[in-house]
């Protein structure tokens, strides 16, 4: 027997759906149990095993999931429910809208470390119609509150402290976990009792933690390997031109890295040299020659899928060493110096050492801090940042008032960049409690943060990565939810 | 101190008798000058004047980042091409083989002293010997690069991190060399005629027996310094190395590891320079060996 | 090779066959030394071995004897090679043979046993395992029957109780047994010629006696042919029937033994010959070595190589190279002014007596000495091992004490003991009446620059990497005597005192031949001026002549400087011509002392009777040679 | 032998209590906590602070230390704070894959070593030998990375005869557990070989001069048998010391050939522990590897001694 498989590779014509198979993701960080609830490094797993409310379709409109409609009250502080009665838990247990309330409630528990755990503390109280119908009441009106539905996993109520260790993962998903080994791979299988019938078409998903991108590429290179969103931009050149992988990017990208700036720290202090920092950077080269080139050099956090996303946004900031010197020295500046603390990831050092010679340039010499991720996390978290540095954030590729509410660069009321502004709060808070999402008004509150976010640069976006999907040509159907979860609802092998 | 007639000062050192005759060549030059040495030697000096000189051989910054990306050898002066950042490639690899040397040749050595310090020590006394064995042990016990990673963690990046957990994994190696060599050489024949002779055992051990034990170090130290470029490969991989965007051999190669099927070059260099100065030092760690077992 | 031969020694081979079974013809090997040049080792050396004869090749150090042995199984160490002549074995030129037949020819036609058996022995393998390799390699039957052999050949070479001893390690056997063993693997392809290099010169008398009377019976009972390379003429006596003398790298003479050591006819073999202590010469005669030093074979000479140190000499010696010519009864010598002699040569000069001080008060004393080394090992809870064990003696100015014993019956300890090397276990030490065994750093002091010791290695007993000159003011150094100036002035003194040349000093001591690394090894001890020089075997690694110039250097330096001597050696003959007094060890202690004759020609202990009894005597006593 | 265990025991003890609070202290030094890692990159202060007290890190250090090493002594490890599980299932977990790679690697590392060694010092092919000297330096200067990707890109992708990664366990199916074990283990090994080389061919160069190699040569034996059964068992004793050492080594190698060929051991465990703060992985694990470590030299103080006979036990 041989350990590689011989099947014959040819991209076989595309003749429909077929029941069957096993699909093998790489994936280069493990499935974090610990973590489930909150926005984890590795998120794949979670449509597989679970279901969310609701969907959205690109354009950020909700489809049903779980939910099967949803009515808002006129004053925006309640909406209602309609749940599908026909779902069941992987353990044979019916699915209830008390499952919901659970779901909600434990995204408030600060344990669970959720980043939507603002928008699910505005949901202040529940109202249960039946099993299958619930109303939500809350607090003020949020304009996120679909971004919820569509990070919330419905959990089993009963098994969740086994979920939180790994033990059990009771969900209602198309997957059933057959297996998690620890550092090696998480192994899923059909659920046969899965309310979508005839699905999914698949026998079973096998997550592979590859944690070197060399090696990940070399599985899917060799085919042991079927799907990765794992491949770094640099890398994606070997796997392009393969014939047997094909190469798919989402306009929702894969988050953004930006430059983030300690406020408190002079002469950060001054918008002025924040801005001429902004000015600096060459976002193009960065994208070219630090991501490979996939993504979008942006100024704003935009990516293209955002209501919010605008071209002005996008180059409100461009390449302009002359004009960041005029306004560095305009605020009384020709030599600046400051440490810069960087992931010390090879992708995070080549955007860091990209940064660092344009700012360099500038006349703003920067020494690089590479940092281990506990350590980065630990300073993000406790607001210990050194002047600069440079970090991704999340959170832009959905309502863009749950960036600035959820994702903690963008905190209105504590950021790493220690930035306050009562301007700030009051746009952000309009952004988020303005009814209804879609509407013209809303737009222009959100313009009114990006605004803001740009004026100020105390964050610096620098471009967003690209969610870049490469896969089998045998392998259709495949999606991804806008938190990254892997749907393979209508996926197949041919 | 107060001696002024310079025939009462005891004079210590050398008998001048040895000075003035045409003394043999020390082995460790007769080693370096058979051909094996001279290789050997030549390669290394290859490599280590071409990180010394590397500012002459190199017109560019190796920091300085043109804004080509990724380009072929040869292009716009580049004699090697420059890596993803646009960087020109012969300037990183020559300032690597300078950062490279610069941090082994300071760790290994510190590390061989203190192996060495340590293992003086377990020679003054049984109870001192037992305490040492256990310290080596204890340090041979971590897995090293798991060392390199707490090391780095608690100190920050940079290369004292990197020299101290290369020093540190050679304080042993040296250590238990020395400490046999002492063991060894303290029971030879021409120590216990020194003794009798008169020579005091702090004596013994500066004149008679370390220059005798210290053999195989010498030869350890050649195999060190290739092994300490491998660690510091290592750590540059685990993102724990010198701080970026200064460049050693092992980053340039962690950052051509992306190309190595489409842009060979990129690995070749630094790659090329660390065979170079480890085949170079194996052969003369090679030759002193030969010498020192005649 | 068949497999069919079972018979334990292939039937009694009948004696004498008269067929030539070796040849060598003009064989000439060269080194290349450490400088690149080439070294002529041996120059156009010939003889002739029949079936079961005994040939015996003597000649001081370096003169390459081991060098034609080896030469002649092809099994040149390091950069050796035959640059000339032929080696035929049974009409076959081995020069010629490739890899493959040689090896097919040595075990199996060729035997050899080397010089130490402490480091020709595997010491991973088992004396089995020894044995069962070399009849493997010969195609000797199956494993049980290799074993069955592998005990008969130890029976064979008397080491008893063997079936069980098959499965011992070497460090589980003496020295002697280890030689035994040696020889059993020699024996085991039972090869035509056994040659045997220096097999006894590490063992002590006893021994040495057992191993001879092995192999002249092997050589009798199996006709075996052996050439026995030895610089002890008693060995070669009572073993060999013909020999040859090598001077030089060159044969200078050959012939029946009895008469080439009755009558040489070579100078250098009279030398040689006068230069061997009898056991019979009393105490305090002088030995006579061969003046001047060896040739260097790395700067050959053109004419006689021994025409400088040659007291009859003439000028036709030193232009051109003597031939071997027979002169009467099948002796032949490279001596041109030899075929003209008709008296024989005379030999040594009378053997003199030397004079030397009456001994007066006691140096040094030791009461009950005893020591014990304690256990090795990984648990070091072994038990210890008592090297001495009460041993007392006294040590008068001006006296030699000779020491006797086999190996391990602890000489070099008490040496050491005596010489502060290492602490004793148990007793009193006392130097001029006053207690040193414990002594308190000044005491140390004294005893330090009082009692100096010369050790048995002349080679591990110098540090390698010190110069003679730092070697020998080491402990001027150390003791604080003299200054820089005065250091080098006294290096120099004590050079020339041992017959060295104050040049020497710059040099390393690899340098140095044994016998003059024996002599800086001296030079060393006397530095302090001490009273009392402690002398562990200090001639046991050198040959005769070599032997002669030390001894006669110590007895001299006694007689100027008043030193009281500790003379330590397993040679009997030795100790009694140099000692006042002697003392046998065995086991750890003294089981005899007195005067030296009274100790030679009345002994006591029947352990000092079986070491009279074993010493060789070099030649039969003849007329012509005055005893 | 047994007394020699015997003695050797307290300090064996002794290496692992100082290795304790060594593992311990390290820890806490090291910037960052598991609460933070497990807060996630968008938590808040009060967030973690909840954690900190629910994982008992606001404990005093020695209250820690001695629920630690409690738990140790109960057989008891808790569960792990980040990754998830019980620590001692994850240990379990990786152990079995680590020490299949280890014994590959050691495997390897013994046939290479010995081939290099052997060759080196006596192959009469010029040629040969400076073949195996420019496959050593090679496998000494090239990073384990290097070698990784490259072995990866021949034998996974160019050529597809072995998987690029991953691992079967060896009682599941040993045939193919063996085509994943082939890469990873050659590719740890392949440095460990050379030093092993090198030390063997000294060894033998050495032997080779010893007068009992003369002794046997003499006596006719062939070459091939004088190699291997006369020089090789008394090159072997230093050998096993530095092959002792080298255990360490590839067990510390492991965290980067693991990583490359996602090999999931006790390498990736530890890395991660470490990277995550999971202070009783970490500990555990590391603890773990200091113990086998001490057996190990353990062992070869005896293979020493067993090699050599003229070390006895008594
Ligand atoms: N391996 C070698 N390399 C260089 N020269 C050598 C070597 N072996 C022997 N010689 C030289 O060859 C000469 C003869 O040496 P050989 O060993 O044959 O003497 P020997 O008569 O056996 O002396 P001994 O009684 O000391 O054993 C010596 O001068 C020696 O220096
Ligand atoms: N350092 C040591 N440790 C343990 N045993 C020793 C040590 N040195 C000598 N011995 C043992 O003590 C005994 C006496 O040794 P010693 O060297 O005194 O003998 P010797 O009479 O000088 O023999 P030789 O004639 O071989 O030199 C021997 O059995 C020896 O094995
Ligand atoms: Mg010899
Ligand atoms: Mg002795």
């Amino acid at each position: 027997r041989s350990a590689v498989s011989a099947s014959s590779y040819r991209a076989g014509d595309d003749s429909g759906p077929r029941r069957g198979g096993t699909v093998s993701v790489a994936i280069n960080s493990d499935f974090t149990p610990s973590l489930l609830f909150s926005q984890s490094s590795q998120p794949l797993q979670n449509r597989l095993l679970f279901n969310t409310l609701t969907r959205y379709d690109d354009a950020l409109k909700p489809h049903p999931e779980l939910a099967t409609s949803w009515t808002y009250a006129k004053d925006g502080r309640s909406v209602t429910l309609k749940l599908r009665d026909d779902v069941t838990y992987h353990d044979g247990r019916r699915f209830t809208a008390d499952d919901v309330i659970f779901a909600v409630r434990n995204l408030q528990d600060p344990q669970r470390a959720a980043q939507l755990r603002a928008t699910a503390a505005a949901i202040t109280d529940f109202e249960k119609r039946g099993d299958h119908e619930l109303v939500l009441k809350l607090a003020h009106p949020v304009t996120n509150l679909f971004d919820l539905f569509e990070f919330m996993i419905i959990p089993d109520r009963h098994t969740v402290e086994q979920a939180v260790t790994g033990k059990t993962l009771n969900g209602t998903g198309p997957f059933r976990l057959k297996k998690w080994s620890p550092g090696s791979a998480l192994s899923l299988i059909r659920n046969d009792r899965y309310f979508k019938p005839g699905r999914p078409y698949l026998d079973a998903v096998e997550l592979r933690v590859i944690p070197q991108a060399e090696a990940l590429i070399s599985s899917l290179r060799s085919g042991q390997s079927h799907l990765s969103y794992q491949v770094p931009g640099k890398s994606i050149r070997t796997v392009r031109d393969n014939p047997d992988l094909v190469v798919t990017t989402y306009d929702t990208g894969a988050g953004a890295s930006y430059l983030g700036v300690n406020t408190t720290i002079a002469p950060f202090d001054d918008k002025t040299v924040r801005q001429a920092l902004a000015w600096s950077v060459d976002r193009d080269r960065i994208l070219k020659q630090s991501l490979g080139g996939y993504g979008l050099a942006s100024a704003a956090p935009w990516p293209k899928s955002s209501p919010a996303y605008t071209e002005a946004n996008r180059t409100h900031y461009t390449y302009d060493p002359a004009k960041a010197r005029r306004l560095l020295k305009s605020a009384g500046h020709s030599r600046l110096t400051a440490p810069l603390l960087h992931l010390n990831s090879p992708e995070s050092t080549a955007i860091a050492e990209a940064v660092q010679y344009d700012l360099q340039q500038a006349g703003v010499r920067v020494t690089l801090q590479p940092t281990d991720p506990a350590t980065a996390q630990k300073k993000l978290i406790s607001q210990d940042m050194p002047a600069l540095w440079t970090m991704d954030h999340g959170f832009a590729q959905v309502q863009p008032a749950t960036l600035a509410v959820s994702a903690y660069p963008f905190n209105e009321a504590k950021n790493t960049s220690k930035y306050r502004s009562e301007h700030y709060t009051k746009v952000v808070r309009e952004a988020w409690t303005a009814a209804g999402a879609g509407t013209a008004r809303q737009h222009a509150l959100e313009q009114h943060v990006s605004d803001v976010l740009l004026d100020e640069a105390f964050i610096i976006d620098l471009v967003v990565q690209g969610s870049v999907q490469v896969a089998s040509s045998k392998l259709h159907g495949v999606t991804l939810n806008k938190f990254m979860y892997l749907n393979l609802d209508d996926a197949y092998l041919v | 101190m107060t001696t002024t007639t310079p025939t009462a000062g005891a004079v210590p050192g050398t008998a001048p008798a040895a000075r003035k005759a045409p003394a043999r060549r020390h082995p460790y030059l007769a080693a370096l000058r058979t051909p094996r040495g001279l290789t050997g030697l030549a390669l290394v000096a290859l490599i280590v004047l071409g990180g010394l000189f590397a500012p002459l051989l190199s017109g560019h910054d190796p920091t300085a980042q043109s804004g080509l990306g990724l380009a072929a050898p040869g292009t716009a002066g580049h004699p090697l091409g420059t890596d993803d950042l646009g960087r020109d490639l012969l300037g990183r690899v020559l300032y690597g083989i300078r950062t490279d040397l610069g941090v082994i040749a300071l760790a290994v050595p510190l590390g061989a002293l203190l192996g060495c310090l340590f293992a003086l020590l377990a020679a003054a006394h049984p109870v001192a010997d037992t305490a040492v064995q256990r310290v080596f042990d204890l340090i041979l016990a971590f897995p090293g690069l798991i060392l390199a990673l707490a090391v780095t963690a608690v100190l920050g990046p940079g290369r004292l991190p990197v020299i101290l957990v290369i020093a540190l994994a050679e304080i042993p190696v040296f250590g238990r060399q020395l400490r046999g060599g002492i063991l060894v050489q303290r029971e030879r024949e021409y120590v216990v005629a020194a003794r009798v002779g008169g020579t005091s055992s702090s004596r013994a051990l500066v004149r008679h027996i370390l220059p005798n034990a210290a053999d195989p170090l010498v030869v350890q130290l050649a195999l060190s310094l290739t092994v300490a470029v491998f660690l510091e490969g290592a750590m540059s991989f685990l993102g724990v190395g010198v701080r970026p965007p200064e460049p050693t051999l092992g980053s340039v190669l962690n950052q051509s590891m992306p190309y190595l099927a489409d842009a060979p070059q990129f690995a070749a260099g630094p790659l090329l320079a660390v065979t170079v100065l480890v085949l170079g030092l194996s052969l003369v760690a090679d030759a002193l060996n030969r010498e020192i077992r005649r | 090779m068949t497999t069919t031969r079972t018979s334990p020694l292939a039937g009694e081979r009948a004696a004498g066959v008269d067929a030539e079974l070796l040849e060598v013809r003009d064989l000439s090997v060269e080194f290349t030394g450490a400088d690149g040049r080439p070294v002529r080792a041996v120059r156009d050396v010939s003889f002739t071995l029949r079936r079961g004869e005994t040939l015996a090749i003597v000649g001081e150090s370096g003169s390459g004897k081991s060098t034609t042995a080896f030469a002649a199984a092809r099994m040149l160490p390091g950069t050796g090679r035959v640059t000339g002549g032929s080696v035929l074995l049974d009409g076959e030129d081995l020069v010629a043979a490739d890899e493959r037949h040689l090896r097919t020819v040595r075990g199996a036609r060729i035997g050899m046993i080397f010089q130490d058996p402490m480091t020709s022995l595997n010491p991973v393998l088992t004396a089995g395992r020894h044995l069962d390799e070399v009849l493997r390699a010969h195609g000797y039957g199956d494993r049980a029957a290799r074993r069955a052999r592998a005990a008969e050949l130890l029976g064979l070479v008397g080491i008893p109780d063997p079936e069980r001893r098959l499965d011992d390690h070497p460090h589980r056997f003496s020295g002697g047994q280890r030689q035994r063993i040696l020889i059993a693997m020699a024996l085991a392809g039972e090869p035509d010629v056994l040659i045997a290099d220096e097999p006894t010169t590490a063992l002590d008398a006893t021994v040495q006696d057992q191993i001879l009377n092995l192999l002249t019976d092997l050589n009798r009972r199996t006709g075996t042919a052996l050439v026995l390379i030895s610089h002890n003429m008693g060995v070669v006596a009572r073993t060999c029937a013909r020999v040859l003398v090598m001077y030089g790298g060159s044969v200078v003479e050959d012939g029946p033994t009895d008469r080439v050591l009755t009558r040489p006819r070579h100078p250098y073999t009279a030398g040689l010959l006068a230069a061997v202590p009898r056991l019979s010469a009393p105490s305090g005669t002088r030995l006579t070595g061969i003046p001047g030093s060896p040739p260097d074979p790395a700067r050959p000479t053109e004419g006689c190589a021994f025409a400088e140190r040659c007291a009859f000499a003439e000028d036709g010696c030193r232009t051109a190279r003597p031939r071997l010519v027979t002169l009467d009864d099948g002796v032949r010598a490279a001596c041109p002014p030899a075929a003209a002699r008709t008296e024989p040569l005379s030999g040594p000069a009378a053997p003199e007596r030397i004079d030397r001080p009456t001994p007066g008060g006691t140096v040094l004393a030791a009461e009950n000495i005893r020591k014990v080394y304690r256990g090795r090992g990984l648990t070091g809870r072994t038990k210890g091992f008592t090297a001495l064990d009460g041993v007392s003696l006294t040590l008068a100015a001006g006296e030699t004490l000779g020491i006797v014993g086999e190996s391990g019956s602890g000489k070099s300890t008490l040496a050491r003991v005596l010489a502060h090397a290492h602490p004793s276990d148990g007793g009193t030490l006392r130097l001029r009446g006053q207690d040193i065994t414990r002594p308190s750093r000044t005491e140390l002091r004294e005893v330090r620059r009082a009692v100096q010791m010369v050790f048995q290695d002349p080679y591990a007993s110098l540090n390698p990497r010190m110069t003679v000159g730092q070697v020998v003011a080491e402990p001027l150094i150390s003791l604080g005597l003299g200054d820089r100036r005065a250091r080098e002035q006294r290096v120099a003194e004590l050079l020339r005192q041992v017959g060295l040349d104050p040049s020497a000093a710059g040099r390393h001591p690899r340098a140095f031949s044994g016998g003059q690394r024996q002599r800086i090894g001296i030079a060393r001890a006397l530095a302090p001026e001490p009273t009392v020089l402690i002398c562990d075997e200090p001639v046991s690694a050198l040959d005769v002549s070599l032997q002669a110039g030390i001894v006669n250097l110590l007895g001299d330096l006694q007689r100027d400087l008043g030193l009281a001597l500790v003379f330590i050696a397993h040679d009997l003959a030795v100790v009694r011509q140099v000692s006042h007094r002697i003392a046998v060890m065995h086991n750890g202690r003294i089981v005899e002392t007195g005067s030296a004759d009274e100790v030679c020609e009345n002994p006591r202990d029947p352990y000092t009777r079986a070491l009279l009894a074993a010493a060789p005597e070099p030649v039969p006593v003849a007329p012509g040679v005055v005893v | 032998m047994r007394s020699y265990l015997l003695k050797r025991l307290p300090s064996a003890l002794l290496v692992l209590v100082l290795a304790s609070f060594l593992i311990f202290g390290i820890l806490r030094l090291v910037p960052g906590d598991p609460a933070s890692a497990l807060a996630g990159p968008d938590a808040d202060t009060a967030t973690v602070a909840a954690i900190r007290e629910r994982l008992g890190l606001n404990e005093p250090l020695f209250a820690q230390y001695g629920s630690w090493i409690g738990g140790l002594i109960s057989g008891d490890l808790g569960p792990s704070y980040v990754i998830g599980g019980d620590t001692a299932d994850l240990i379990t977990g990786g152990l079995g894959a680590t020490v299949e790679l280890t014994l590959g690697a050691l495997l390897f590392t013994v046939l290479l070593g010995t081939a290099f060694g052997v060759l080196g010092a006596t192959s009469r092919s010029r040629g040969v030998r400076t073949a195996v000297r420019v496959v050593t330096t090679g496998a000494l200067a090239v990073p384990s990375f290097v070698t990784g990707v490259l072995l990866v890109l021949v034998f996974s992708v160019a050529v597809r005869v072995l998987p690029s990664g991953g691992r079967v366990p060896l009682l599941e199916a040993p045939d193919l557990s063996v085509q994943y074990l082939l890469l990873p283990s050659l590719c740890l090994a392949l440095p460990s070989a050379a030093v092993l080389g090198r030390y063997l061919k000294d060894g033998i160069e050495r032997t080779l001069g010893e007068e009992y190699v003369r002794t046997a040569t003499a006596a006719g034996i062939p070459p091939r048998r004088l190699l291997w059964r006369h020089a090789l068992p008394n090159a072997l004793p230093p050998v096993v010391t530095v092959l002792g050492m080298q255990i360490g080594q590839l067990l510390g190698g492991a965290v980067l050939v693991e990583a490359i060929f996602a090999w999931p051991g006790l390498g990736q465990l530890a890395e991660q522990g470490l990277v995550r703060r999971d202070y009783p992985v970490v500990q555990d694990l590391l603890l773990l590897l200091v113990t086998v470590f001490v057996l190990v030299q353990l062992l070869t103080d005896l293979v020493y001694a067993w090699l050599d006979p003229r070390i006895r036990w008594e």
